[in-house]
Formats: C-alpha cells, sequence, structure tokens
C-alpha cells in the first residue's frame, strides 16, 4: 500500500542486519551533507545510485516515483536563493552567486535523499523499531512506533475504503460535498483507531500483554565484511572528494 | 512542509536537533508514565499517532486548485496535550521520512521542531487561552488547527532564512522570500486544516 | 470420478452461459474485455466481458482472491478498467464527472464491511449523504432518507449513533446509504458475511423486496448455496474468466463449480440423491430441488408424511424468497438434466483439490 | 406444526446434555454460575454453568448477541465475571499473576478479526509474543515460534508484514500466536468467517492436526452445518442458559435449534428425508447423516450408482476429519430416533420467525 514499504520487504537486501544498510546508506547521506557539494554529492550520489540498482535491485520506477517528492520541496526550496532582496528599498534582482548556490543545494539534496532512500528501500520498520531501544530509546515509546506501525496501515486501508464508499455516493461533486466527505474520513479513522485499539487490548490480554510488546527479533547477525566495506567505500569517497576538489574548477 | 534529506547544512541540522532534544526527551518521559499508568496506553497511543499519520495524509483541496495535505497536529494537540503529540509526531515524522520520502534524517530535528514542538504548542497555548476567555469549542478548535499549521511554516521558513540568508539583505530579507514562497501554498492550507479539524470534531462530539 | 469424462466438459454450461435467454432487455451495465491489476501487482482480471440485465438477481461467486470485489469495483466505477471498457446502457463511460455522476446515480455498491460507508454521526445523516451530493432539496432528501430507511426496516434506528447498532443493523444502514441514491443496479460484497441465520433472513427478503421494485441486485458471494437459493442468474469466476448462465443449471454444473474453487450445492446434491431414487420425478412439482434444509423436509413430509408437507412448504416458500416457484422452473430443469449423473464424478473431484 | 407438541419439548435433549457421558475426564476449564454484563448493558450472561472436557471438538452455536464472544472471553480470563467463577483443572481462577499465567498456558482465545490480534510488523515477530511473556529464553521462543508457524502451514510467511497477508493468511497468523502458547484448550470465535470454501476446508484440516495431538478446540460459530460436521459436541446457546450435548443429537433437536435461533441443518435434514423413505435403514454403514453435500452424493452412488460412491465416500471423509464414522455414531442414533417425524415441525416454526 505504501510502495516504498512493498518494496523493502521483498528486498535483496531484506535479510541484511539493519546496521549493515545503516552505515552504508546513512552514512552516503552524512557524506553528502557535510563534504562539499561538488564534487562531493555527484560522487555520492553515484555510488547510492549503483548501490540501489545494482546490488539492492531497487526498480528504478519506484525509486523515481520516490524520488521525486525530496527533488519538488528542493526545487520550490531553492528558489528564493536566485533572488536577493536588497537592503534599503533596493529594487529586488537576480542573487549575483544565487544560481551556483542553488545548484549546490540541489546537488547535496539529491545526493543525501539517495542515500536515505537506499536505507529505506532496504529495510522495513519492521526490522527498525524492535531494534531501537538498543540505541537508547525508551521501550515505551518504540512499543508505541510499533503500534503506530501496524495501525497505519489498517487506517489507511479504512481511509481508502471509507473515500471509494464516498466516491460511490458522489461525495466528490461539489465543495460542499468534498467537505462533507472529508469531515467524514477524519471522524471515522479517528473512531476506528480507538475501536481498533481496545479491541486489540482484549486480543493480546491472553498472550500475557502487560504493557509491554516483547517480540522476538531474528534475522543475520551484522556482516564484519560488508560493514568494512562500507566504511571503506565512504573513506575512498571523502578521499576522493577532497582532492578532486582542488583539481577540478 | 518537511524540509527534505541534505536541505539543512550540517551545523545547522545539528542545531535544530539539539534545540527539538529536550521536548521529545520530556515527552518521551510522559509517554513511559502513561504507559506505566495503564498498560493500554500503549495501544491508545500507537492508535493517536497513527491517527496523525493517516490524517496527514488526508487531500484537501486548496484554492490554488492543487491538494495539499494537512499537518494534523492541531487536533492531535488538543486530544493528547503537547508533549505527548511531540513524540507521536517525532514517530510520525520518522515514518514520513522513510516510508514516503518525506522530510529526512539529518532534517529530522528541524522538522521535528517545527512540527513536533512549536506548532504544537502554539496551537495548544491558543486553544487554552480562547477556552479560558469562553470560545465556544469550534472557536478554539479552529484557532489551535490554524495556528499550529501557521506556526509551523512560520518556523520553517525562519530556518530555512538562517540556512540561507539573503547575499544583500541578511536574515530579514530572507524571511521574507521563503515566507511568500510558502505562503502561497501554507495560508490557505492552514485555513482549511482549521475547518476540516472543526468539521471532524462536530462529527465527533455528536456520535 | 475419473470414469465419467461428461461430467468435466464445460460444453452444455458454456452453452448456457452464451445467452441470458428469457429476457430481452439490454444490459444495464456491462465491462468490455476489461483488465485491471492494482499497482505493482499481476493483473487481478484480464479480457472480462460481463453484463448485468435489468430485473434479475444475480450472484457473483468465486474464491477469495478470485477478483469478485474487484468486478463489482470496475462496475460500479469505484476503479477505471485498465483496458477495455465500462459501458452504461450501451455507452461507454469516460472519465468524465458529467458520465460518472449519471453512472453512480444507476449502479451502486455496498462494501463487505459496514464500518467503511457509515460516516456520519447519526443513521440518517448517513443516508442522506448521497441525495444531498445530487443537490436535490431538503424535501426531496429528507423524503428518500425515509424511504430508504423503510425499505431496509430502520426507520425507527433514523435518529440512532451509527456507532451504537448492532452488526446487522449497520450492514442494513450501509445498503439504505447506496438505496437511498434509487440505483437500478445494487451491488452487494458478501452482504450475508457475519450474519447469523436470522439476519440472513431478514436481508435476504429486503433484498426480494428491493427486486419486486425494479432493482436489479448483484451478490457477490462464496456461499454457493445461498447463491442457489436466491439467484435466478449466477456468474461463477473461474480462472478463465466469468461464465454466467441460469444459477440453477450453472451450480449443478461440478465441473464449472470445481473450475471456480467451489464444491456442490447441498440442494443439488439432495435432488440428484433424491431423484436417483425416483423420488423427485414422481408426485412432487414446484422447483426441482430444495433451497433450504426446511424445504428438503418439507419434500420428505410430502413424499412420505402426508399432509403436514404441504403446509411446511408454504412456509419455507414464505421465507425463500417472493420468487415462485415457477419463474426460474425452465432453467433449472434443463441445467439439472444435463448434469444428472455426472454430478457425482466433479463432486469428489473439487473435494480432492479443496482439502490439499 | 402444532399437531405435535412432543417435538418441542426439550426433555429428551435436556437428560442428552446432562452429562458428557463418554468419556470420563474432569473438565479443563469450566464455568461455575458466571454471570457478566457490560458497562451500562444487561447482563449478557447470568448464571452461566459451562465446561470444556478435554479431548472434544465443541462448537458453540447461536445467534449474534446470545453471548457467544463473552463466554469464550470469561472462559480464556479476558473478562472476570460478574458474579460465580471460572475454575480450571477444578480450582477457581482468581485474579492473581500465577493464577492467570497458568489459565493462560492452558486457555487461548483467538477473535473473530485477526487484526485484533496481530499487533507486530512481521508474522514471526508477533507469534514470538506470547512465549516472551511467559519469560522463555529466547532459543526456545524460537522452537515456538517455528513449531506453531508449520502447525498452521505459514512457516513461509514467517518474515512477511502482516499488513501485506491475505486475510487467510491473517486469520492463521492469529491462530498461531495462540498455539505458540501451547494451550490444552485452544478457544475460537467464529474461525471460518470470511473464508471460502478452499479456506474453510484448510483451516479445519489444520485444526483436526492440532486435535490430534492432543488440543481441545472450541469454535464459537452460527453455522450448524459446520459445526455438525466438525464437532463431537455441540453447546447452543439459548435464552435460558447454554445446553451442551453430543453434536449430532443437539443438532437434531428442532426445538433446542429454534430457541437458539438458527434452523435445521441440511445433514440431517437429508437424512431425515432419506430415512423416511427407507434408504437409510438399508444397506448403507457409516456415519448417520451426511457431514457435506460429497458425502450426501456419495451415499447416492452407493445406493443407487454402485461402485463409484465408496470411492467418493473415501475422499469425502478425508476431508471431513479424522474422527471416524464410528465414534460419534451412538450419540447421532439416539437424537435422531428421538427427533424424527417432529422434527419439521419445529423447523417449520424456527424458519417461521426467522423470516418475521
Amino acid at each position: 500500500m505504501l510502495p516504498i514499504d512493498a518494496a523493502a520487504h521483498s528486498n535483496r537486501w531484506r535479510r541484511r542486519h539493519p546496521l549493515d544498510k545503516a552505515v552504508l546508506a546513512l552514512g552516503l547521506t552524512a557524506l553528502a551533507v557535510s563534504l562539499p557539494a561538488w564534487p562531493g554529492a555527484p560522487l555520492v550520489a553515484l555510488a547510492a545510485l549503483t548501490a540501489l540498482l545494482g546490488p539492492a535491485r531497487v526498480e528504478p520506477r519506484r525509486l523515481w516515483r520516490a524520488y521525486r517528492v525530496p527533488l519538488g520541496f528542493c526545487l520550490t526550496g531553492a528558489l528564493p536563493l536566485l533572488v536577493q532582496l536588497g537592503g534599503d528599498g533596493a529594487p529586488p534582482g537576480l542573487a549575483p552567486g544565487g544560481p551556483a548556490e542553488a545548484a549546490r543545494l540541489l546537488l547535496r539534496t539529491s545526493a543525501a535523499s539517495l542515500g536515505l532512500l537506499l536505507f529505506a528501500f532496504t529495510t522495513p520498520l519492521s526490522d527498525v523499531l524492535p531494534r531501537l531501544t538498543r540505541v537508547g530509546v525508551p521501550p515505551a515509546v518504540t512499543d508505541v512506533a510499533l503500534v503506530t506501525y501496524r495501525f497505519t496501515f489498517l487506517l489507511l486501508d479504512t481511509l481508502a475504503r471509507v473515500r471509494q464508499a464516498q466516491a460511490a455516493r458522489l461525495g466528490h461533486t461539489t465543495r460542499a460535498a468534498t467537505w462533507r466527505s472529508l469531515a467524514g474520513q477524519g471522524a471515522t479513522v479517528f473512531l476506528r483507531a480507538f475501536a481498533r485499539a481496545a479491541r486489540m487490548q482484549a486480543g493480546l490480554a491472553g498472550r500475557g500483554y502487560d504493557g509491554t510488546l516483547r517480540v522476538l527479533v531474528s534475522g543475520a547477525p551484522v556482516s564484519r565484511p560488508f560493514l568494512a566495506g562500507s566504511l571503506l567505500l565512504l573513506a575512498a569517497l571523502a578521499a576522493a572528494t577532497l582532492v578532486l576538489e582542488r583539481l577540478l574548477p | 512542509m518537511h524540509i527534505a534529506e541534505g536541505f539543512l547544512p550540517p551545523w545547522h541540522a545539528a542545531a535544530w536537533t539539539a534545540a527539538a532534544a529536550p521536548f521529545v526527551v520530556h515527552g518521551a518521559r510522559s509517554l513511559t508514565r502513561l504507559v506505566r499508568e495503564h498498560p493500554g496506553n500503549t495501544l491508545l497511543l500507537g492508535a493517536s499517532g497513527a491517527f496523525t499519520f493517516v490524517l496527514s495524509a488526508l487531500k484537501i483541496p486548496s484554492v490554488t486548485g492543487s491538494c495539499s495535505h494537512p499537518t494534523g497536529t492541531g487536533l492531535g494537540t488538543v486530544l493528547f496535550r503537547p508533549p505527548v503529540m511531540a513524540v507521536l509526531s517525532t514517530i510520525t515524522l520518522l515514518f514520513q521520512a522513510l516510508l514516503l520520502a518525506h522530510g529526512g534524517l539529518t532534517t529530522l530535528g528541524a522538522n521535528v521542531f517545527s512540527m513536533a514542538v512549536a506548532g504544537p504548542w502554539a496551537g495548544y497555548g491558543a486553544y487554552r487561552l480562547l477556552r479560558r476567555l469562553g470560545a465556544p469549542l469550534t472557536a478554539a478548535v479552529f484557532t489551535a488547527a490554524f495556528t499550529a499549521d501557521l506556526v509551523t511554516y512560520c518556523v520553517t521558513s525562519v530556518q530555512l532564512a538562517l540556512a540561507f540568508p539573503d547575499p544583500a539583505g541578511g536574515f530579514p530579507a530572507a524571511l521574507a522570500k521563503f515566507g511568500s514562497v510558502f505562503a502561497v501554498t501554507q495560508l490557505p492550507l492552514a485555513v482549511a486544516e482549521g475547518v476540516l479539524t472543526v468539521l471532524v470534531i462536530r462529527l465527533l462530539t455528536q456520535a | 470420478m475419473t470414469c465419467e469424462p461428461p461430467g468435466r466438459d464445460p460444453e452444455p454450461a458454456a452453452r448456457a452461459a452464451g445467452g441470458p435467454a428469457g429476457t430481452g432487455l439490454p444490459p444495464v451495465v456491462e465491462l468490455a474485455r476489461a483488465a485491471y491489476a492494482y499497482a505493482d501487482g499481476p493483473p487481478v482480471l484480464s479480457g472480462v466481458t460481463f453484463a448485468v440485465h435489468p430485473g434479475r438477481s444475480l450472484a457473483l461467486l468465486g474464491r477469495n482472491g478470485s477478483g469478485k470485489t474487484t468486478l463489482l469495483r470496475l462496475l460500479s466505477g469505484g476503479l477505471r478498467p485498465s483496458a477495455g471498457e465500462l459501458r452504461l446502457d450501451g455507452r461507454p463511460v469516460g472519465g468524465g464527472r458529467a458520465e460518472l455522476t449519471r453512472l453512480r446515480t444507476s449502479v451502486q455498491l455496498v462494501l463487505q464491511d459496514p464500518d467503511d460507508q457509515l460516516f456520519a454521526a447519526s443513521v440518517g445523516q448517513d443516508v442522506s449523504f448521497g441525495p444531498l451530493n445530487l443537490g436535490l432539496p431538503p424535501e426531496e432528501v429528507d423524503r428518500r432518507v425515509a424511504e430508504s430507511l423503510a425499505a431496509l426496516e430502520i426507520a425507527a434506528l433514523r435518529d440512532r449513533p451509527t456507532h451504537l447498532l448492532s452488526y446487522g443493523q449497520r450492514k442494513r444502514a450501509a445498503i439504505a446509504g447506496a438505496v437511498a441514491m434509487r440505483p437500478r443496479v445494487l451491488l452487494l460484497d458478501e452482504p450475508t458475511a457475519g450474519l447469523d441465520p436470522r439476519g440472513r433472513e431478514r436481508l435476504l427478503a429486503v433484498l426480494d423486496r428491493l427486486r419486486a421494485t425494479g432493482t436489479t441486485v448483484v451478490m457477490a458471494t462464496h456461499d454457493v448455496d445461498l447463491a442457489l437459493r436466491w439467484a435466478d442468474e449466477a456468474a461463477l469466476l473461474t480462472p478463465r474468466g466469468p461464465r454466467t448462465g441460469p444459477a440453477a443449471g450453472m451450480l449443478a454444473d461440478p465441473a464449472l463449480l470445481s473450475a471456480a474453487g467451489l464444491g456442490p450445492t447441498w440442494g443439488h446434491a439432495a435432488a440428484r440423491v433424491l431423484r436417483a431414487h425416483g423420488l423427485l420425478d414422481g408426485g412432487v412439482t414446484g422447483p426441482s430441488f430444495p433451497r433450504t434444509p426446511e424445504e428438503l423436509l418439507a419434500w420428505a413430509g410430502g413424499a412420505g408424511g402426508g399432509d403436514t408437507g404441504a403446509r411446511h412448504h408454504g412456509d419455507a416458500g414464505d421465507t425463500a424468497g417472493t420468487r415462485g416457484a415457477g419463474d426460474t422452473g425452465g432453467a433449472e430443469d434443463s441445467g439439472d438434466a444435463a448434469g444428472g449423473a455426472e454430478g457425482t464424478g466433479g463432486a469428489g473431484d473439487a473435494r480432492g483439490s479443496g482439502g490439499a
């Protein structure tokens, strides 16, 4: 239902330990943000894209659909950089360094987003959430996040069907109808969320639910070669950027 | 309006994370307390988080013709109070980053500060104030949602203006620029979210 | 099983499915070579041609996942076919707003879970949703709400909040919301799921009354006995596409039922056994198979016990619907006659794969 | 109908319900004069005495709203009776943690909607929840997860996210979560609701295997035909309390069924008709009524068509369960004999009120 989530669950790297993928993918994002955008960002983007389409085998069409979201924000967000508002009532004009800075920003965001997408497309949240307690997140919070994850899909399902039922009864013909429909969607989802919570409590009680949602997290252990390879790649990218930065214009 | 992954320079990203952290930690403490009081609260809070997420997936028609999504924090903050809302919105923002590529991890702190802290607290403050002044529930709820949305957008503009000051006019000019770019979409959205929140609350109180 | 190949020959049924003999009326709504696939999934339906003729009660049968719900959503305009087209009164339905409105005032779909359709605070408010969206004046909206609630026998629930209703009441409230659109075709997805025997009887009686007032009712179900009892036309969703024909004949064909992943019906099995012993061809008149256990018992009474049998038959007929014994008789007889002896073979077959 | 008062007399059934004759084993879990009312509601159950004996397959039958779910929740400790008591192995269960743990490792309830039980992001994680709450070490939890997934035939789904499963898969995942607690008694609320015929066959086969390994299975349903086919003991929830007895006998009693708001079964109706014509007392051996339409056809084959009949019978028996024909035979015969002629009357009665 959420394309990234569905892809993550069937991804080729699904069985890798989340830490493996976090070091590589989020390391790439961190490099994209902290290295000079030129030539760092294109190098990072290239590495992330290679990993996504190569070994992780993410479908290009799916990747593009997800990638459009941050690009859209970035394009709108970079617009103001092109313009300069002079102080003291001077008329607005083109900012001298504007296009260059906007381009750098665009490069940085595209590269950083690819790193994030590499993680998102290979690592389902179900593998991440129960492990968050090990990095210091309070168990109560990860439990709530776990329930949020499960309920989100149930409620999105509800929302889709409510919309469908409303459309059948012409719920989107007029402005008034649209607002009536939206209010109905919000209220239905709200009531459904809490009815579900109450029923789930009854459902879990028999299995010894005491307020803590213990689950057995299984899966492959952290791979040392993969980690070492990732760190090596990150170091190489950083070094290449710093060297190339001096050689390139 | 989520700041995309990589959009903020590293120091800004780190600073906003530090600014948001105390609120989220405080929220996590009150959440842990709630869960300890009653085991069922985990499920209720999870349901609230999912509700917030799904609410932000509603498509609201806006004057510009396109559809936009509400933040959902206005209704949430009235129902669940700002400290808990800080945690729930943080979870929602994490999910949005990883499930929808809305926002990001390096910009999570900045987004949490605007959407999970500043917006909800402002909305809640407005709600309490109006209720204390004897305003009807619908007016207070509308103001809460409108304020939460508007403050979120203002804070985001400040965050961007601080990161990208205008070469000539500095921070104030940059704020004016970012503010006007996003005002086109965000002001009507704040009104729309206010209206929607009132309609939902009315349905819920009738039911 | 294997010694009776004719039982598996789908030809007789294919011929029966060929034309909706009897009514000369053109279909209200139809899909022509339609295909549909959900995002990133394999096609659920492809090359499907399916027509809903007016005045019928049509049962749409198939396994879970066979595409029943998708078919209903395509027919009601909730999904647009990725290939092929949807036609209303013979004309293709495009994506235009006016066209969709025309479709939705003609065809209404009721989802399986009533909670997905009830989104207003009270039953009356919920039912008024559709008529209000049609832009009708308040008095007319009020009249339609009252009328549909009465049709579903829930007039007394008008001001009740929807979440305080029982499951059966919610189910009827959801149908009332669709009925208030005054559709010519009412599509119901598993309407009896979750209802107990009495709730099911009440709903079937309501549907029969709707049908008597001219509404064509299509019901998706995987309960073959219910379909045999209620429908006069059946569409079986097999992996090779839907096969449509008179219900009594279609549901007597073990090969077809097996292809759709379904087993034989009690009604046909009982009729076949009784016929094998020469009990049905004799003195019994009326439908050629029992629709309910009560009807079966009534026959036993009629054949063996004398007087009481006839009275029970009347009783059972009462709830089995408003259809007389005669009006589906012709189709049933031909279907049964074709399926007689071979039935047992195919039935055993279906069973074998079901248990695997 | 009114000319046969004995048909309505509940006495024979009451006697039948008196004792679970046959097994001398004391009940695993039982309610003694228990009552329950939801907040601000009238009592759903009051003065209910109900016992689950080991080694049975017990069907709990009643209308929607008759208290089936409440009874199951009381038995599983999910609700505490407002009066009366719950006993496990003869000893009252209090509210103490140790006692509740003892109850939970003995009795497990699976709710009708699997989404009320599946909270975790993946199937394996969800099933591990119960064993982890028992404080078992990870390796043991892992073993139990693998074992219960295998028992439900969904080992391949272990790492699949719950939200991408089909309805039937979620249903089985929810049952696996309960089975991982290794309960002696497994309570299932409407386990076949929403499943298509094949899904139902698969689930019944799984339940039969669980039963073969010593688990007592209790199933709440309003499908009398399913109960007759599957259960060896039946409990009918009438307004005057639950009535328990051998399934074949109980479900042949039209007065009892009518009191519980249910109609007659196809299987008994068919058996009665065949018996009325002298067809069953003759050459046919095995169970005294058909469990499925296939079994009914097999009889027709056996009585009229010769060879094929026997083979079909074997086929049908395969999926009808692991229970032999003999082990419920005695009970059925007495029930049937008592209900014989009067049956028709009571059935007509139930039907009449159902349609009203």
